[in-house]
């Protein structure tokens, strides 16, 4: 589904890495490592396309994605270091537009259940302003709940911040994503879904 | 040439103000370009060749 | 593409009206600076009433672009604009709901009162729907050039004077064609060949403008 | 490189120009020997907007095909043609004293001209925002493509503005009755600052690519060349 072809990122005038290239198929979970600054971040923003790599190319299912644009928007949800929530609005109306945003259909009902299933039952609708981190963090990951249709997730450490209850709840989303057949790329310091790990690109090892 | 000589050419039939104040300028400010280019690319090579001789770029 | 363009409005519209200081504060600025002219100027009505089309018109195109800045810097900081880079429906039209939720937000009130501070400048009442309806062809323009400069000047320091410096001169036709409309009507000319021209202006900016913010956008983000 | 060659191209038809205009034409049975400011003014007026166009078609290329070297080509025009934008303004405010008695005329061109000086400005100060240097090639190329877009419209709207509010009584439109070796003046100083933009454009994008690929090697091999 996703092959990226002899990638290299200069970012300033430093190499993060040069000519790291990979296949991702349906039902793969693909980890990035490296230390920090190593250029996992980077990284993932190339695959997602908001980042143009200095050489090299990411194509889905056989075409660029730079010629895709919103068409491979929606086959796509990608959830970085930045939660992506107005702290003026809900948890429910934040995660309506996210979803609207991103395609895929949520009706009230649906809204709800996500919220219940990461946890933030009873925060439906308090402004983000007086949620905490770690419930700010939830609620950008509850839009996997969502995502079921998508079948490419991209998740830059998404359990930073997250306890011990959301971290299984996140990795039973990704296993089920994965159980119907999505592909999905993450990053982490620590080493949750070690087991689930069909292959790991360690940045480390190729910057020059 | 319809000069009578050098001061009539220099008085400018009274606008030598005007037509020297902004043949001065002009020559003035391209000449101050091409000093500022030269000096920039004088700094370069000097720091360039200071980095050679720490080898590395 | 609609569901996605009608939701950022929402949104947009929704944010606005739980900060609704920020609206008040820009129509004040608007208010304040067309009120200092007289001040400045001298009272005398006629000579008021010829620099009353010219003095409103700044002051409404300085009073939009103090939100200009707000635009996309809050979407930027906390990731929102990443969403919209990857969202299901093409950028422009993304970028076209954002400006028209802007507009909406700072062109229309300035629209709506003007007329007000017409009459200080006791402006005869056919001026006033001339001068009222240029507004409202002229600032859905100063929306759509000015997003530009905040897309561009997007996480850069000193953003706000470099915005004005970036703006104020692609502004100049819609400003001189806004006025002019009035100084126009003013002097018995028909002014509809004028609001023709201001309308040309809106297509042309509304044609090339969300191309322009979307790859300034991409640009910005990385 | 090219640049001293263009150099020497450009200080030879500024001199034939030069000549030309001083001792050929002959004096302006209106305006005396005021006119001969024309002689920089008009081509000066000239360069600033074929510099404008020529740098925002390398930033469109710049932006198109991804290619650095174009941004940077449009990097290097910008001073060089913001100095002329004012050189025009300059002469044109000197040369509008003897003849209409004011420093500045409210005149469509000279005002047009004007915003174009704002255009370089904002274009150069983009450029010094933006750390980066490949965001701030590409971001200053979608400033330069609407500019372009926009100068026709600005050079209309002001023409209109002017007509509206004056009458196009003072206009330098209506420029002197012209002779043939007027107009030969004019063409060939044009042509030598050309040649002088090119000199100039070509050295300050040598600077800039010195300056921003220190870090690759072959820019350290070429520092070993003794320059």
């Amino acid at each position: 589904m996703l092959e990226v072809t002899d990638l290299e990122c200069v970012r300033g005038n430093r190499t993060l890495f040069a000519s790291v290239g990979f296949a991702l198929r349906g039902g793969e979970l693909l980890r990035a490592a490296g230390a920090n600054g190593s250029g996992k971040t980077s990284l993932l923003r190339i695959v997602c396309g908001l980042l143009v790599p200095t050489r090299g190319e990411v194509r889905w299912r056989g075409s660029d994605i730079r010629s895709l644009r919103e068409d491979y928007g929606r086959q796509l949800l990608y959830v970085g270091h930045a939660n992506a929530v107005k702290d003026d609005l809900t948890a429910s109306e934040n995660l309506a537009v996210t979803c609207t945003l991103a395609g895929i259909p949520a009706s009230g009902g649906q809204v709800r259940a996500a919220l219940h299933r990461l946890g933030l039952a009873g925060c439906e609708k308090l402004p983000v302003r007086v949620l905490s981190q770690g419930q700010r963090r939830r609620l950008a990951l509850a839009r996997l709940a969502l995502g079921g249709s998508v079948p490419l997730w991209v998740l830059d450490e998404p359990f930073t911040a997250l306890d011990a209850a959301a971290v299984d709840c996140v990795q039973t989303l990704i296993l089920e994503q994965l159980g119907r057949g999505a592909a999905v790329i993450f990053t982490t310091h620590q080493d949750q879904l070690a087991a689930a790990v069909t292959f790991c690109i360690d940045l480390d090892s190729r910057a020059r | 040439m319809n000069w009578g000589g050098w001061s009539d050419f220099f008085a400018m039939g009274g606008y030598a103000l005007y037509v020297w104040g902004s043949y001065a300028v002009t020559l003035g400010l391209m000449v101050m370009e091409i000093v500022l280019l030269a000096l920039r690319g004088r700094s370069i090579h000097g720091e360039l060749g200071r980095a050679r001789k720490r080898g590395g770029p | 593409m609609l569901p996605a363009m009608r939701c950022v409005i929402h949104r947009d519209l929704l944010l606005a009206l739980r900060r609704r200081a920020d609206v008040m504060t820009m129509l004040l600025f608007f208010v304040i600076v067309a009120s200092l002219f007289p001040l400045g100027v001298g009272p005398e009505p006629n000579l008021l009433r010829t620099i009353a089309p010219g003095v409103i018109w700044v002051a409404a195109l300085l009073a939009s672009m103090l939100s200009l800045t707000r635009m996309f810097s809050a979407d930027y900081a906390d990731g929102t604009l990443e969403q919209m880079l990857l969202s299901s429906a093409p950028l422009g039209a993304i970028v076209a709901a954002k400006v028209t939720a802007h507009w909406l937000i700072s062109g229309l009130p300035l629209v709506l009162m003007a007329p007000v501070l017409a009459l200080q400048y006791d402006l005869p009442r056919p001026l006033l729907e001339v001068l009222t309806l240029s507004l409202l062809l002229g600032t859905p323009v100063l929306s759509l050039i000015g997003a530009i400069g905040a897309a561009l000047t997007l996480g850069v320091r000193g953003g706000g004077v470099l915005l004005a410096l970036l703006v104020l001169p692609l502004y100049v036709p819609v400003l001189v064609i806004g006025a002019g409309t009035v100084d126009v009507a003013a002097a018995g000319l028909g002014a509809q060949p004028y609001f023709q021209l201001l309308g040309a202006l809106l297509v042309v900016a509304a044609a090339f403008a969300p191309w322009a913010i979307a790859v300034a956008l991409r640009i910005s983000i990385e | 490189m090219l640049a001293p060659w263009f150099g020497v191209l450009a200080a030879a038809f500024c001199a034939a120009g030069l000549y030309i205009g001083f001792f050929i034409a002959p004096t302006d049975h209106q305006q005396g020997e005021a006119y001969r400011i024309i002689f920089i003014h008009v081509p000066a007026a000239w360069m600033s907007m074929f510099l404008y166009l020529v740098m925002a078609f390398w930033a469109g290329v710049g932006l198109m095909f991804n290619t650095r070297l174009s941004g940077m080509m449009a990097s290097a025009l910008a001073p060089t043609g913001a100095l002329f934008t004012f050189i025009a303004l300059w002469t044109g405010s000197l040369w509008g004293k003897p003849t209409w008695g004011t420093w500045w005329v409210w005149d469509a061109r000279l005002t047009s001209e004007l915003i174009l000086l704002f255009l370089y400005f904002g274009f150069m100060a983009l450029q010094a925002a933006i750390d980066e240097p490949r965001r701030a090639d590409r971001a200053g190329a979608v400033l330069a493509l609407t500019g372009v877009v926009n100068i026709p419209i600005i050079y209309f709207s002001v023409r209109w503005w002017n007509t509206l509010h004056q009458g196009a009584s003072v206009s330098l439109t209506s420029a002197p009755t012209m002779a043939a070796t007027m107009f030969a003046g004019m063409v060939v100083m044009a042509f030598g600052f050309w040649f002088y933009s090119i000199a100039t454009a070509l050295a300050r994008a040598r600077c800039i690519i010195l300056e921003r690929e220190r870090a690759t090697d072959w820019v350290a091999d070429y520092a070993r060349v003794p320059k």
